[in-house]
This record gives structure tokens, C-alpha cells and sequence, in this order.
């Protein structure tokens, strides 16, 4: 079993690194702890497989991209 | 392609000339509704001197083009194009460009601003502020 | 002056592009709404071959500024611009523009709406249709 | 006293004129009166005076330029 996890943003920052691969994961949030050695996942966090948004406790599968990164903010500035 | 990331500063009126030029046929749409969201030099009282807008390569262009297909569906359009920016972006410079053709110019008002609203609630991208003294990330963005 | 009536044919794009150059401050707005009304080539389905535009000059001139006036009193807005033809127009002839300069979106979206219905309904121009088979008034505009 | 009436559109083709001078006017009314030898006023008919929308009962003074056109079609096409 192969993962790809990815980081964007503040939260790349915050947990030091913009990619990893996992090899034994059930859920998201099982990706989440060991790509971060258990750190807690902050409340806002948005999570992706295979860029579609899904919740934390989504199950993954072998060969899926599960991604992390905080509330968007595009579109115009300012507002 | 109703939906562009461009690394490089964008004119959105050359853009959306050139778009109609290219994809629209002639004589069929009536209403042409467009927004434009361009930096601005201050943001909460802070000098804003730069700004970095990162994005998440393939899903942000995924949900640009289904934010288009979920608004052809539900108004009777004939077409739409988001373009937005991504990279170092600097005061003066636009952020996002949405346009919207239809037959009638109810559709193309309303569709061109869910269009924004979408893109800012769902679409994968990311602002961090370069100010005088560092940067910092956006936090959200406000309602507005 | 934010109203102009145009005789002979105008690009939006062109004319946004120059007007916001001209006349707005780089890195103050961070919201452009604007929207083109194009001559379609068909109405109520018949083929519509020209269109003659015509105005009551002075009063139509007015009438536009006073309406972008009272946008700009009922909205925080920066600026605005109105660009409405007369004369003898052709299909995918741009017929009007209205464009709002603003900080925020929802004002800009707002009052560019705003513009168009008040235009549409206040602003003296008369619409006769050039059909294959002769010419007719329209006489009303339908809601949209 | 001399007051200016102009015709638009529709309204200039069914009276036949789009322009004409009146010398002795009281109100709106009478100024379409008179310068249409009486002819009866449409419905939906909109009056000006001095290039601002008036009501027909609208007083009329020297100088005057009165307006009479159909309802407006401006903006975009085919709605």
C-alpha cells in the first residue's frame, strides 16, 4: 500500500513538510497522525482524497493522494 | 476550458475580449455579466506590499471547472470563464476574473456572482500578505 | 464624467480598460462589477437584422449621471461608468456597458445591477427593430 | 410665451411631428393638446419638462421645453 500525503499553506508550514508517503493507512485522520508524529489536527482543518473534499474519518485506499490545508481564501482581496 | 490559473500577471479585459472572440458565437448572447477582483495596497489598516497566493495543482483547476458546470446547470447559460492568479502578486495586479454570457442578463448577474462566491468558499487557494514588517497568512476570508 | 453616448460602435472591454487607467487610483479598489448588454440577432422569435437606438439628447446624458449619482449614495462605491449607444446597431453590436469600481464585491455586484435596472427603466432611449420584412417599436422591456 | 414641444419615437411618427412651438400654454395636457390638434394622449405616455419626468397636470411656464415619448426600451436587447 502506497499513500501520497500532502500539505498546503499554514498548515505546510506548521507541520514542516509539503509531501510524505505512507504505507499502512486506514482513514484520513490515521494519515494525518502518523504524516505528523500524532501532532493534533487543528479544528479547520480541510482534508481531500484524490482532490475531492471529504471528512476526517473517509477510508483510503491504496494508491490514493489525501491532502490537508486550511480554509481557502482566494477570489478577490479584501473583502 | 471555462477555467485558467495563470502564474503571470493577466489583463482580464484583454482576456475576456479575446475568450468572446475565440468561444462565442456571434449575434446569440445578449448579457455579459463580469467581476473582477483586483489587490488592493491595504487590507485591516496594514500596508500590503506583496502578496503569495498558493493553490493545490489540479484540484484548484478541478473545482474551478465544476464551479462553471454547477452554475450551467442551474441557470441557462451559454458560457462561462474564471481565470485566476496564483505566484507573487503585487498592488494593482488582478486576483480573479469571472464572466458569465447567457440570453438574458438576470442569468448572467446571478450566475457571475456565484460564480465568486463559490470559487472563494470551495476553491483550493491560499493568501499569504507580505507587509512591511513579514508576512502573514489570511486567515479567511470575511463575507462582503 | 461617468456617462457617455457612443454613435458609432465601442469595444466594453477597450473602454473599461481605458477608463479604469484614467481615472481610478492603482491599489484602491479591489472589486470591478461590470455588464455588456449585446445586440442578439434575434427577438421574440423573429431575425432582427438592425436595431435603431434612439435618444432624447440632454435629458438621456442626465439621466445616466444622475442615476450613477444615486448609486454612488446608496452603495460605498469608488466610481462608475455608463456607456450606452444610439444610432443604427448590428447583431453582436455591445449596446450598453455599466461598470462599479468598489473595496468590496457586494457593493460592485450590487450597484452594477442597479445601474442596468435603473437604466432600463428610467433612461430615455426608444428600441426599433429592423425585421426582414420592415421595422417595429419594441415596446416594453420584459423583466430580466 | 413661448414653449418648446418635442416628440420621440413612436409618438413622433403617430403625430407627425418632432418638434413644434406653442405660444400660450398652461400644463402638460394642454400643451399635447394643442399641439396635436387634440388628438388623445396614449396611455402609457411619459411627459418631461426641461428634460425631468413630469406628470400631465404639470404646470407649464415661459421657456418650457415639454417632452412627450412611449415608455423607455433602453439597455440590453431581448430580455
Amino acid at each position: 500500500m502506497s499513500i501520497t500525503v500532502k500539505f498546503f499553506a499554514r498548515l505546510r508550514e506548521q507541520v514542516g513538510q509539503a509531501e510524505t508517503s505512507l504505507n499502512d493507512v486506514s482513514d484520513v485522520q490515521s494519515a494525518w497522525n502518523q504524516a505528523t508524529q500524532n501532532m493534533s489536527m487543528p479544528d479547520n482543518t480541510l482534508c481531500a482524497i484524490n482532490m475531492q473534499y471529504v471528512s476526517s474519518d473517509a477510508p483510503v485506499k491504496d494508491g490514493d493522494e489525501v491532502a490537508f490545508f486550511p480554509p481557502v481564501t482566494g477570489g478577490c482581496y479584501a473583502q | 476550458m471555462p477555467s485558467e490559473i495563470h502564474s503571470a500577471p493577466f489583463d482580464p479585459w484583454q482576456a475576456t475580449q479575446q475568450y468572446q472572440k475565440s468561444q462565442l458565437e456571434p449575434g446569440k448572447y445578449g448579457a455579459t455579466a463580469s467581476f473582477v477582483g483586483t489587490m488592493r495596497d491595504f487590507n485591516q489598516g496594514d500596508n500590503v506590499t506583496s502578496m503569495t497566493l498558493e493553490h493545490y495543482p489540479g484540484m484548484t483547476e478541478s473545482y474551478l471547472d465544476k464551479i462553471c458546470e454547477e452554475a450551467k446547470q442551474r441557470w441557462d447559460l451559454i458560457d462561462c470563464l474564471i481565470i485566476h492568479r496564483v505566484g507573487e502578486i503585487h498592488p494593482d495586479d488582478p486576483i480573479v476574473l469571472t464572466v458569465v454570457w447567457s440570453a438574458h442578463r438576470k442569468e448572467a448577474f446571478e450566475a457571475c456572482r456565484y460564480l465568486m462566491e463559490e470559487l472563494k468558499s470551495r476553491a483550493p487557494f491560499w493568501k499569504k500578505e507580505g507587509l512591511e514588517e513579514g508576512h502573514r497568512w489570511v486567515d479567511k476570508n470575511t463575507p462582503g
